[in-house]
């Protein structure tokens, strides 16, 4: 098992009613895709916020969402920015 | 410092200063503050800023660099505040300085467009109720 | 003030508490400075600025009612310096507050734009003649 | 005879090389231009500089120079602003 830390901002830190967390997901396939999968399931008021949002792993940007992810790597979920 | 993300008041001297430090033309300078903003779901009287730190300041950096690059911008200035902000407080400070107007005020409007585009920084509102509208009850007739 | 013609320093802090007085979300500011311009006549040392001073005020306060009426600036500073400045000094301070950012930067840059173009004040160049060049005289060679 | 203050102002001022001046001039045909001539009568550097200035009179830009002057009036000489 692969755990994966999860950093969440603004509008997804509001949904899920907080800003980090820890998620365990099977090794094998530890992709992006599957601990958005995960989240909407523990937080479904998250759903319409992650389809809105950028996600940073490692503090890179990640375009493909079936990108894989390795044991303590760091998820970012970044709703639209509002700085200024 | 040319990049800030700061809990602190963000000074529009201290940012001429670092922006007038060689011998440029031209300072531009953009400050943007906290506006009571009225809504349907009441007035703002504070916004709370949060950010991304690192992806943030790598942002502001690569920011800075690409101004330099594009507009000849000598010096840079890109100072955001964080944290809770009342009405009328700074929260963004951006400056460029350059040998001439042009570059410094296409380069300031630059810098600001693409702050709010592509740094993890976000803000959340908070309003105050509006106060409950009273009905404007017709007043009982009198004469005509 | 927003108009101001005057032989005392420029300060970008003062500008800025005068176009934040109101609740305004967005500041932009210009300041122009004295450049050590180089040409084959030598380096500016000093500018000396002057101005048709009646003329200039009205034509200054025309300017900032046009940037209220055209780009809904709340605020308006146009501050120019007069008399002899060194290198790196603030001759002008222009600045526009309001609502939004795009009127504010939009309004600063038209300010002055036309402050340039209509109001009379004038800067007379003072330089500093270049070193003479020494002419490269060709060295005795030695070997090849 | 009408008695004119004049004003000089940066290249206008050097080429005549002073700021203010008196002219006294005909009352009959006391025009703009006819100062305009009296000034390059005694100040030929000031002619190409007259050339390219706007001219105000009573802090008032005159757009015609056969424009008629009042006694005491103030004519200001502009040469292209260079502000900021």
């Amino acid at each position: 098992m692969a755990r994966v830390r999860v950093l969440l901002f603004a509008t997804a830190r509001e949904a899920a009613g907080r800003g980090r967390l820890e998620l365990t997901i099977p090794e094998a396939g530890a992709r992006v895709d599957a601990v958005l999968e995960e989240l909407r399931d523990r937080y479904p008021r998250l759903a319409p916020v992650l389809a809105t949002s950028r996600i940073f792993v490692n503090g890179e940007s990640v375009a493909r969402r079936t990108a894989p992810l390795a044991p303590d790597d760091e998820l970012a979920i970044h709703p639209p920015y509002s700085g200024g | 410092m040319s990049v800030l993300l700061t809990r602190r008041t963000l000074r529009v001297d201290r940012a001429y200063a670092e922006l007038a430090r060689g011998v440029d033309g031209a300072v531009a300078l953009f400050v943007g503050r906290v506006r009571p903003d009225r809504g349907p779901r009441g007035t703002v009287t504070h916004l709370r800023y949060e950010a991304h730190r690192p992806v943030a300041l790598t942002a502001l950096t690569a920011l800075d660099r690409a101004a330099r690059a594009r507009f000849g911008a000598s010096r840079v200035v890109l100072w955001h505040r964080l944290g809770r902000l009342g009405v009328g407080t700074a929260s963004v400070i951006v400056g460029c300085s350059a040998p001439h107007r042009a570059a410094a005020l296409a380069g300031c409007r630059h810098l600001i467009e693409r702050l709010k585009a592509e740094v993890p920084i976000w803000k959340t509102e908070e309003r105050a109720r509006p106060a409950r509208r009273r009905r404007a009850r017709p007043s009982p007739r009198r004469g005509r």
